[in-house]
């Protein structure tokens, strides 16, 4: 699975981008981010505050429940201020 | 029309552009960003924009379609900057042409209400007390949800 | 500001100057109307725009600064045209800058709305089946009423 | 006083300014286009629909009850459509 960051997530965690092999008990969003904050001090200290991070799973908004599948391409942000 | 780019654009020629040979078109709607020289108390010297390459250019193609889709609109244009810009400099333009004049200025409003939420852009300040990300505003989700539901 | 002139203007200029050196500013907002070439199922072949003179710029003014005492505005701009028009051509003018980007499109839409209705202009088209007066169209009487009281 | 007159009234009256002399017992809006009507039968035509007629004195729209006096500019037109 291919996990993209931005902004201070990305400056926290440290990289842009990672390729990660998703352990079977991880289906979802939320078991994907639990399973993130146990990869490094780094990852734990970034995704502390669920309430700051917003995901997307190949290029949608999705919430906490979605799905995540081997192949998809997860990005982790916080929220948007375009315009 | 969905343009995402880090050159400067020129307005007058774009808004021209939009309507040029339609006389169908009654009335143009434009919204330009710019960049403020002030965050919060703090001077701000520069302003970088990063974005999510892909997820961009899709929900901005979605927010156009959605606006298409709510208001009879004969041409739509959307050019967001990214990279590093200057106080003064343009950001974004949206742009909304109809045969009605109603029609035209609620569009290019709800165009750039939903790109501030729905947009996967950031921006970092260079300020006179060093470099920061700028958070997302609870006015900006207030002013998408607005125009939900559906008119 | 207020200009009223039998020839066309620039936009690109005019938008560019209203911003020039002010870095306060971060939205401007902008309404152009053009002459369509429709008048209900006739063609139109030219409109004529007969005004008011005096009363007119005392109008706008008028209706500038009630926008400015609505809105925290950095700049206005309203160019109003009279005279022969061709489909296509430039009418109007209205545009708006601002710190904050609500307050810009919000005046902008205003003083439209307002002007439409408060200004004394007239149009005359000139129609496949002949000349005649445009009418006051009631909908733009109900957009001016969206705008009163006072915010 | 200085009459003015707009658009397609201008047309049916048949010209775009005149100067009259008030008579007295004509106090108000409502009492000059009586008295206007009287004047020609392209002035009683033209003046007939009320409810299409705006009326601006020294160039601010005004009701019938206002009050209007020698040395006034008083301007009759459709209703306006600017923008």
């Amino acid at each position: 699975m291919k996990l993209l960051y931005f902004a201070w997530l990305r400056a926290r965690v440290g990289c842009a981008e990672e390729e990660v092999a998703l352990p079977p008990q991880v289906r979802d969003v939320a078991g994907l981010l639990d399973w993130l904050r146990g990869r490094s001090d780094r990852h734990a200290e970034a995704l502390r505050s669920l309430g700051l991070i917003r995901v997307a799973v190949n290029q949608d908004y999705v919430g906490p429940a979605h799905p995540v599948r081997e192949g998809d391409e997860v990005a982790l942000f916080p929220p948007v201020t375009g315009g | 029309m969905i343009r995402l780019q880090r050159e400067d654009f020129d307005v007058g020629a774009e808004l021209e552009r939009l309507t040029a040979g339609n006389h169908r078109i009654g009335g143009v709607a434009s919204f330009i960003g710019l960049v403020r020289d002030m965050g919060g108390s703090d001077r701000v010297f520069a302003l970088t924009l990063e974005h999510y390459p892909g997820m961009t250019e899709r929900k901005l193609a979605e927010i156009e379609a959605e606006a298409r889709r709510r208001w009879p609109l004969d041409a739509v244009l959307v050019i967001h900057r990214y990279g590093r810009l200057k106080p003064g400099d343009r950001i974004v333009l949206v742009a909304t042409a109809s045969p009605h004049r109603e029609a035209a200025l609620e569009a290019c409003h709800f165009l750039i209400d939903w790109l501030k939420t729905d947009a996967p852009f950031w921006k970092s300040e260079t300020t006179s007390v060093g470099e920061r990300w700028v958070e997302a505003r609870t006015e900006d989700d207030a002013a998408r949800e607005r125009w939900t539901p559906p008119l």
